[in-house]
């Protein structure tokens, strides 16, 4: 893997915030998480985006938080807010309605379909690491309209076969997917520190699109468990803008806290 | 993105021949004005929903706009009868009008269960009651954890159009209630397309300043229409009080078809909008039902820059 | 039937308001209906149950109304009030919850156990008068602990068999009523024009209490459709106090709206 | 009646050993104090239940006052691990720690029915995923009304106490929240024991001027408890900030059951109740957690006299 990010004149971490914005292009609403999938949304929202609807897990719509939100609990995103609501409401009357288009993914495995586990590490009831679990994830992967997962990737998080399927992704049948009446379309794109990926049609299967600059196709092949499907137009990884890392570093993380 | 229209043009747009309709509001923030837009654009073939079935829908079933009824309470409340509705159900006066009863809970459960996406509500109403032999649609089903216990199920209940009326909202269409909140919340989120109706179109910074005062965010909504006392003779908590006079005045109107027609054409087909039906009633009249006020104190949420 | 009641210094519906209150001794909170039950509940309130707390089904909490409310929706309730609630939050978390502990229902007919009719008089697909229907009334009939029956009486209202079941009273079969699992105990008394009634614990069938001041047994007998089980010690009904009256006819209903 | 009681005498009066307890607040108001008071007056075997066990249940589950935890994700928000959560998951060290697992809206969805009296809630979600093959709770269910559409469902959660932190509230227990509501109201209905804490016990007047503001009103309350700053490191939205130094430095204290319990000692077991706490952090600490203010402004609920 090169270590060139340096070099570019942006940080890993600025490549996958710019290239995940831009798949917000369009998109009415979002579903926030926090860290990185919060500066990507803000990003959206100042480029590709401007209508983007900011909706929060805990409740919060129309948020303009007046400092980065250290949590999608934090004060700041309810003073200013258009609606706070229970969560109850928010899950039902939102996210189980299907009025959510995007929301963001991410875990310790992913599997070639967009399958995800959060849950644990080796066996369930004997656990070698205890992972936080589902959260909203579970019901988020079924009717979210379009899931963007950004994860780092590695050996033993791109796995052949998970070790618990916390969040459904595509099931590799797309005649079974469609049959499944959810409101969700599953995982559109994966953005990880080396490369990004779609899903191909036919068969739901996660497919490289672009190395990011710098990466060669040896280094992806290295950090995931299976053979990849590489796309026909295999392209590298449009670098941020100027405007892009403009607005990261001054406006949406000015403390390097997330971006460093 | 301003979602603002007026009346003509929110019905227009928004309200077909042959959708389900439902103007919700719990003796609160009943829309009559946009029951009276309906009836002056002459819609027909609607299956009207409401808990409560009152003089607003008396006024609508008794100018022809619907041909079926679903709803848990007909009255005019406090005062006795729906005589336009009662001649079409009993008579079939001068058509009939198909019914399909709930209870009040049932209702709410098939608005919670539309807005919820879900193909079923469970209650625990129903027992022992003759409603379920007249209602198909509320079936008995057992607990998947205990044979033994037994409740009832409703289906979800997604109105095409529902019309709320809200105290504010702003231009997106960010309603705030105060007061009795009803199943506007819910009927909102279950239907199609979403109608809220206010007193006053606020700035949004006013909404903003308050966002656990918001009960239906403007995501769901499609329009907003401002026009003040459009819930006559309904009350809008803290803008004006019920007109008692005229649900005892509807009593009378409503008795014979002739008087009813009389006061459609005086009242509805006769006027162009609300606002000309505001001015017909007079300052004085609704100087008569404004209350004094009582204002809520102010809450803190803090600044976190 | 007596036409003394004006004679006696109180109306019957003043008689029937003060019977009902004295009901609600010790009771710790009641679904308020609008009209009579609303002069009984504030009434029983400055009486025998100073901590009555007022539930209305418009879901009104501890109102303090600083008027006479015409209907369960009156703003006047909200205003000053404890809580303000959706129905769905009152029907589900108070009532099917088990919270309430009385509830006042009546109706166009009921039969000796109690059950009520409050759709149709006739058939229900060729009805002779549409009745407005249930309401809460279904669902306060089964969840409710204590149900109070206000009514007037006559042959066409009380009757040998109900036209539509409503609401669901006893069965007759205290061992059924038992089994069902209900908190709702049903009905514990009728209150009407001529009468006070119990329920009978083996039978769970309507029994004639007291006979209001001047009524005579036949005047019961003769305005209802089944022969009344008789309380062996029945009683006359103790007419309203001298405090009760003031109550009603300076701060409850000095409009006599409802008592006169 | 006033239900007004120390923390001390709230936990000692309504939370038992072997109790089933919901301390709730998401992300907001969590109410550490409560936790404290329950590691300090020593319960053992309690069952815990909460959407996001994080910080507190740490410090509870490593003071070794629960048995079992009901939940949907664990961990210390933006931070990373529970340590002492897990080392009894994994290793079972000190002692094994059963757990039962949902995702959120499931919890959710557990309280609803618990506060509803419904022997099940109906749920779209554990499509095609491992939860419900390690938690068989979760059952899968057709429609009534159409075999193919198949919901999972949940049963009730009734926690012997539920302990919920508010802004304000009268002394009968009306409980007023703005900020993030998480799931307090529906914990609340289902408990069959309540707790409120709140940074101020208010007049009565204050309430009533504002009744759509109480979230829980006070006919299911059994105590409540003032008690300024409880829910340090987390906030209360319009009084402190998140203590967010807290949060990173938890992570360090609870890595080695040495620390953990060395924290304990200081911060729990060698105060005697939460005003020492404050006390200990001093008056910068919390002047430093305070925002400016920003206002709600107020409605006009209006005078019907």
């Amino acid at each position: 893997m090169s270590e060139a990010g340096a070099d570019l004149g942006y940080t890993k971490a600025e490549l996958m915030i710019a290239a995940s914005a831009r798949q917000l292009g369009g998109v009415s609403n979002c579903f926030v998480g926090v860290g990185l999938p919060n500066i990507v949304c803000n990003l959206a929202q100042r480029t590709v985006a401007p209508d983007l609807q900011l909706v929060y897990e805990s409740g919060v719509f129309g948020a303009r938080p007046e400092r980065l939100p250290l949590s999608i609990g934090d004060p700041t995103l309810a003073t200013g807010s258009t609606a706070v609501t229970s969560m109850f409401d928010l899950f039902a009357f939102y996210l189980q309605a299907g009025l959510i288009d995007v929301a963001f993914l991410g875990g310790a495995q992913i599997d070639r379909h967009g399958n995800l586990n959060t849950t644990v590490i080796g066996d369930y009831a004997d656990p070698k690491v205890r992972l936080p679990g589902s959260g909203g994830a579970c019901e988020i992967a079924i009717h979210a309209r379009q899931i963007l997962v950004i994860m780092r990737q590695a050996q033993r998080s791109f796995v052949e076969r998970l070790d618990f399927r916390t969040s459904p992704g595509h099931s590799g049948d797309p005649a079974h997917d469609a049959a499944r009446g959810w409101h969700g379309g599953g995982p559109s794109s994966v953005v990880t520190d080396l490369a990004t990926y779609g899903f191909d049609d036919a068969t739901g299967e996660m497919t490289l699109r672009t190395l990011h600059p710098g990466v060669r196709l040896d280094d992806v092949r290295d950090n995931m468990g299976w053979e990849p499907r590489i796309a026909s137009d295999l392209d590298e990884t449009r670098p941020p803008s100027e405007e892009e890392l403009g607005l990261i570093r001054e406006e949406l993380d000015p403390g390097g806290v997330y971006t460093k | 993105m301003s979602k603002v229209a007026t009346m003509q043009d929110a019905v227009r747009d928004l309200v077909r021949d042959g959708d389900t309709v439902a103007i919700e509001g719990f003796t609160h923030l009943i829309c009559f004005a946009a029951g009276h837009e309906i009836i002056r654009q002459r819609r027909r073939d609607l299956t009207l929903a409401r808990m409560t079935p009152d003089v607003i829908y008396d006024q609508m079933i008794g100018a022809g706009v619907a041909s079926k009824l679903i709803f848990s309470w007909m009255g005019n409340p406090g005062v006795g009868n729906l005589h336009a509705v009662r001649r079409r159900i009993e008579k079939a006066d001068p058509a009939p009008l198909e019914i399909e009863e709930y209870s009040h809970f049932g209702m709410v459960c098939r608005y919670m269960a539309g807005a919820s996406n879900l193909p079923f509500f469970p209650i625990r109403s129903y027992y022992e009651s003759d409603i379920p032999s007249v209602n198909p649609k509320i079936v008995p089903m057992s607990s998947p954890y205990d044979e033994d216990d037994q409740v009832f199920v409703v289906p979800p209940l997604n109105p095409d159009v529902a019309i709320v009326h809200a105290q504010r909202a702003d231009a997106g269409g960010d309603a705030q209630i105060w007061g009795l909140l009803g199943c506007q919340k819910e009927v909102a989120f279950a239907a199609r397309r979403v109608i809220v109706v206010v007193e006053e179109v606020v700035e949004e910074s006013v909404i903003r300043r308050d966002p656990n005062r918001t009960v239906i965010p403007g995501a769901v909504v499609d329009a907003v229409v401002e026009e003040p006392f459009a819930c006559h003779p309904s009350f809008a908590q803290g803008y004006y009080d019920r007109d008692n006079r005229f649900y005892l005045e509807w009593d009378r109107i409503a008795k014979e078809p002739e008087t009813l027609e009389a006061w459609l054409d005086e009242w509805v087909y006769g006027l162009s909008n609300h606002a000309e039906y505001v001015q017909k009633f007079g300052d004085a009249h609704w100087d008569g039902l404004r209350p004094e006020p009582a204002l809520s104190g102010e809450v803190d949420y803090g600044r976190y820059a």
